[in-house]
């Protein structure tokens, strides 16, 4: 793992100049939401359909939440197969920043490109209210920005939202405070061993004018875009300690 | 031809709704009720006539598609 | 087609001596006469599939033929309709260039039989109707009614009705923002679940419901068409078919919100793309009514090949094509040069596509199957002429004793007690078990959510909102369907001027007993007369909506039970909006509306602390009514924190929901215990600073409406105060009561 | 003592998870499959040893709570 908060200052691009893919599954349904929202934090997003096969162009990818293939069989289980994915696979292997929102981070675990699993939440209902989580692991593309400890509102929006990771290989980056769905070490967010591809439960986009409940969506969403593509082999600032890891 | 898959969640692996049926049979009054998991079974209708080859297909689906390795487990039947 | 499913009419008589030909029109719900009529239409007997279209487009969910005749009776129009009843939904201008699009529909029947299917069937049925018109759904209601929740079949069909609307809006992936849920016996064996959606579009994206020119293709889009919905075929097919398929039939269908989101994304390309010349959903009478209204509507008639219908199971006969009530169909009218674009989008969307038919010349329907002409019956005499009754109709002799029949109060009640006794019932208790199961936020509009008197969406790229809400209230309506009637669309547009804006269109869902009773079709005309008085009173038009018939289980009607779904403007959103949260401690608490009576018929008082459900509901007062409104309305401008509607409960409830939110106490003034759960209509409440207070008085005396200061926010307590003597209530208590009433009577 | 109970939708009712899943299999290169069905099982673990009177008591489970009679039949193994 490495520290992202040294690269911010260092070979990130700015913001404005941040070229996204946000990738479209059939039942996707936050694509909007994502592109208004990175929009809205400067970046320039582009909706990708699943049967596009390169990625050429792009800094980042964002695979937003919603239905893709209407959570039939399992949720994420059909889209790991969209020709958009090997793009998205090598884009992760190569360093530059992955996130998975919701859907999007069950579809990252069936692509084996984060570890773990979701299964229904612990109360079998569907939950959409806002929550609170507690940054865990700052080394990360999506809390590089953040401080370790700090507290986010953020809206959670899901019924497969119950993380499960029997490798006790996934770094919890974002903890909730009061496990809502019975996830795994508390896991609202999770990343890879190098930082640069993180999967988070709960939304960020909708968390991004104060007149939607919250603002706190964006400090992760800057964060995540000022991220910039990862060396990896470096070892970290401030590596997380084993309690961090979703198994502790 | 008719296969029937039934996918498996580990033991190891939580299951909410089976501890939620036991919970509800035991108010309804089964008592008896220690345990329950929930399973998924998929019948699959193959064109196609020899058993053997449409197990080993079937167990490829499985492998690539139907079940998920990090949580669960399957088992191939061929019923018709 | 309406999506209801009602309950075949009672006088339907079984197989008798005459044998299953002769009656077959009768097993299929049709009358006699009805039957004639078809004979004096065809020159003929009916084919098995003439007979199968006609015994669904003339049901009573689909043709109207009880209630169309009174339905005229509504205001229409208004300088900002664009499209009014008659269409799959109403359209409304809304400025800067954006239109408006809402329907309301049921779906109780079908929650019945299985809640989960029924219910999210429903919210699938309702996307249609919006989607149909060109307009892109952005916003879900749900308006519920079921029995108490101590009986387990009522828990049961709650639970399954609110999975089955979130599992299907959620997959779909358009949000549930807001509705009601009231509970009373008499929805016991017959829940009630209505559906209201929003669209929005460009006015160059409207879409109409008509077939188009001579030559038009009819290209039928998404679900392959299977054996579903009514059971009706059963009967053709057992009378004239070979008897093996007629167990086969399921009545329930199951929706695919997958296959659905594919459909409004690939519908919504062929709009922008101008590809097609019209479209129609398949609901109720599925293929039957979608070949023949559109055909109608064009003045034209439609050639059908059912062997083109793209199915779901092999061996289907002609009337389970025509009748069938598969989900997630939609048919398009193109022409023949677009044809190939629609099938590439279609292919590209992941939906399957079939050419089923054309548009003809002359007024005929035509039916090929098998290369075999089935059915050539005039378009027309589908829709258009189809049977409309004005059924007898009788005041119910139990109005006058219901009316006289009042409580007499010997002393004040216990008011703390009583008010805690309140906020414990599921009818008034908080409903965040239920909204929290949507997904209420998606497409980041929603400003003001669940919980509150109105829903306030942004519209995203201009500085404007709209505010719904849906509103119903049976047991006021079952006391006097006129005053109760009127009093809803009153207080709808009180809630939508709550949050700022001005009440623009009204759509209704009038959920009835069996028409055929007398006393039914006198409820429902009260209504129909009771809504009709407040919108013209109001100056806003009705612009769609639906009945339901027939919700009568084993001869016990429901409540007469109209749902109001009101569409406001906010041409200046205001930033923060009013909120039930924004209550401060120092905070002054007005209240706004005419003075109290003491009458309490027909309020939750009476029948959670007295199990009583008589007396003579105050009649609604159209001046005050604008008053309020207006009054409501400037007081959100001006940046007041909390503007709320006293509704259901009374000012006692009203005054708790502001206090449990905000997590601050209160203190209330009062002089007659009454005054605190009388539900007369046109009265709010507005929690201000007091440096506010002269604000709130220039803005009642410029509208001219009584205002007065009755209380003041702090403190743990609620309090209520009556010449020193104090009412307590511990807020905490208050809180954990009223949040956890519903979980607790469900686990 | 264990039983197993097999949920089963009832042929004639659409299943759009079925319908989606046969389509995936095919462009996975498993063009054979015509048609998926998905089902429930539910392995309970039950106190008691009669299997008889366990059968008995599990289909009343199912008639009550397991299984959903309007668009569901089931089927009650005692299997060991
Ligand atoms: N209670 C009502 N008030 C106003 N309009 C109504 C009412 N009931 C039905 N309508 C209108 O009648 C038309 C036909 O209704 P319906 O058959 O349910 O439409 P659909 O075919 O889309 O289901 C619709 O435009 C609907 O808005
Ligand atoms: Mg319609």
């Amino acid at each position: 793992m490495i520290s992202l908060a040294s690269d911010r200052t260092s070979g990130s691009p700015p913001i404005g100049t941040v070229r996204v893919a946000v990738i479209v599954f059939p039942g996707t349904n936050c694509e909007l939401d994502a592109a208004y929202a990175l929009e809205l934090a400067g970046a320039k997003p582009d909706l990708i359909w699943h049967r596009q096969a390169q990625l050429d162009d792009f800094d980042s990818v964002v695979l937003p939440g919603g239905f893709a293939h209407g959570d039939y069989l399992r949720t994420g289980a059909i889209a790991r197969f969209s020709p958009i994915m090997g793009p998205v696979g090598e884009m992760a292997a190569a360093g530059k920043p992955v996130l998975g929102i919701c859907n999007g981070f069950q579809i990252l675990c069936e692509a084996g490109l984060l570890p773990g699993a979701f299964i229904a939440n612990s109360g079998l209902s569907f939950i959409c209210r806002f929550v609170e989580v507690e940054v865990a692991s700052t080394s990360s593309a999506l809390t590089h920005g953040t401080t370790a400890g700090q507290v986010i509102r953020l809206p959670l929006n899901s019924y497969q939202g119950n993380y499960v990771d029997p490798t006790l290989t996934g770094r919890v980056v974002l903890r909730y405070m009061d496990n809502p769905n019975g996830a795994q070490g508390g896991a609202a967010a999770v990343a890879n061993e190098a930082g640069n591809v993180v999967g988070v439960m709960p939304h960020p986009e909708r968390a991004i004018e104060a007149n939607l409940g919250s603002e706190d969506g964006m400090i992760l969403l800057r964060s995540f875009l000022g991220a910039g593509p990862i060396e990896t082999g470096r070892t970290p600032v401030g590596a997380q300690p084993e309690s961090t890891r979703s198994g502790g | 031809m008719k296969v029937r898959v039934e996918i498996v969640r580990r033991p190891e692996i939580a299951d909410p709704q089976g501890v939620t049926v036991v919970r509800a049979l035991r108010e309804l009054g089964f008592g008896e009720v220690a345990e329950a998991r929930f399973n998924r079974t998929i019948v699959l209708d193959l064109d196609g006539t020899d058993p053997l080859s449409a197990r080993a297909r079937v167990e490829e689906m499985c492998r690539r598609l139907l079940a998920n390795p990090v949580i669960e487990d399957f088992d191939v039947q061929v019923i018709e | 087609m309406n999506v209801d499913e009602d309950a075949v009419p009672s006088d339907e008589e079984g197989p008798n001596e005459e044998g299953p030909e002769q009656t077959v029109h009768r097993l299929l719900g049709l009358t006699d006469e009805e039957y004639g009529q078809i004979l004096s239409t065809l020159g003929r007997d009916p084919r098995p599939a003439e007979l199968a279209m006609y015994s669904v487009m003339w049901s009573e969910h689909c043709s109207y033929k009880s209630s169309r005749v009174h339905l005229r009776r509504f205001p229409t129009t208004a300088p900002w309709v664009v499209v009014g009843p008659g269409e799959n939904a109403g359209v409304v201008d809304i400025g800067d260039g954006w239109l408006a699009a809402l329907r309301i529909e049921s779906h109780n029947h079908p929650s019945f039989v299985e809640p989960y299917q029924g219910a999210a069937t429903g919210v699938g049925g309702i996307l249609r109707d919006i989607f149909t018109m060109g307009a892109r759904p952005i916003a879900l209601w749900d308006s519920l009614r079921f029995g108490p929740l101590d009986q387990p079949r009522n828990r049961y069909l709650f639970k399954g009705v609110v999975a089955g609307i979130a599992g299907y809006g959620n997959a779909v992936g358009v949000p549930t923002v807001g509705g009601e849920v009231g509970f009373a016996e008499h929805y016991s064996a017959n829940p009630l679940v209505n559906v209201m959606c929003l669209g929005l579009l460009r006015p160059e994206q409207l879409v109409l419901a008509t077939a188009g020119p001579e030559g038009t293709m009819a290209v039928l889009l998404g679900a392959a068409t299977g054996r579903d919905g009514i059971g009706g075929a059963s009967v053709l097919a057992s009378a004239s078919f070979a008897d093996e398929s007629a167990n086969k039939r399921p009545s329930v269908q199951v929706g695919d919100p997958f296959e659905e989101k594919k459909l409004i994304e690939a519908c919504l390309e062929l709009y922008e793309r101008h590809l097609v010349v019209g479209v129609q959903d398949l609901g109720a009478a599925g293929l039957s009514c979608a070949v023949s209204e559109p055909a109608a509507r064009a003045a034209m008639g439609m050639e059908l090949d059912l062997d083109m219908v793209h199915v779901r199971e092999p061996g289907m006969t002609a009337p389970e094509l025509l009748m069938s009530e598969s989900q997630e169909r939609m048919m398009a009218f193109v022409h023949p040069d677009h044809l190939e674009e629609v099938l590439e989008v279609a292919e590209r969307r992941e939906i399957r596509a079939s050419v089923v038919g054309k548009v003809i010349r002359g007024g005929q329907v035509r039916v090929l199957h098998g290369g075999e002409l089935v059915a050539e019956v005039p378009a027309a005499s589908l829709t258009d002429d189809a049977p409309r009754y004005e059924r007898p109709l009788g005041e119910p002799g139990w109005m006058e004793d219901l009316w006289g029949n009042t409580v007499k109060f010997m002393a004040q009640p216990a008011i703390a007690t009583s008010l805690l006794q309140m906020l414990a019932e599921p009818e008034l208790a908080s409903k965040a078990w239920v909204y929290e199961q949507y997904d209420h936020m998606l497409f980041l509009n929603t400003v003001v959510g669940p919980g509150h008197d109105a829903t306030l969406l942004r519209i995203k790229g201009t500085n404007r909102g709209l505010a719904l809400t849906t509103d119903g209230n049976g047991r006021m309506c079952y006391l006097d369907p006129r005053r109760g009637a009127g009093r809803l669309v009153f207080e709808a547009a009180l809630n939508v001027a709550v949050v700022g804006a001005e009440p623009l269109a009204v759509v209704d869902n009038l959920n009835f007993g069996n028409p055929e009773k007398p006393e039914v079709m006198w409820q429902f005309l009260e209504t129909v007369e009771g809504l009709a008085e407040a919108c013209e009173a109001l100056g806003i038009p009705v612009i769609g909506g639906n009945v339901s018939f027939y919700n009568e289980t084993e001869g016990l009607d429901i409540y007469p039970t109209p749902v109001v779904g009101m569409l406001g403007l906010v041409e200046n959103m205001p930033s923060p909006a009013p909120r039930l949260d924004r209550v401060e401690d120092g905070m002054d608490l007005w209240l706004f509306g005419p003075e109290w009576s003491i009458n309490l018929a027909g309020s939750a008082f009476e029948k959670i602390t007295f199990a009583h459900v008589g007396g003579r509901p105050s009649p609604p007062d159209p001046t005050m009514a604008r008053a309020a409104i207006a009054s409501a309305r400037k007081l959100a401008g001006a940046g007041l924190p909390v503007i709320h509607d006293i509704s259901t409960g009374g000012t006692a409830i009203a005054v708790a929901e502001m206090c449990i939110a905000s997590e601050v106490g209160a203190t209330v003034a009062y002089s007659d215990w009454r005054h605190l759960f009388c539900e007369d209509p046109h009265r709010f409440l507005v929690a201000a600073t007091p440096e506010q207070g002269n604000t709130v008085q220039s803005i009642a005396s410029d509208i001219g409406i009584p205002a007065a200061r009755i209380g003041v926010f702090g403190g743990s307590e609620i309090a209520f105060d009556r010449r020193g003597v104090k009412a307590v209530l511990d807020l905490a208590v208050a809180t954990t009561t009223w949040q956890n009433a519903i979980e607790s009577r469900l686990s």
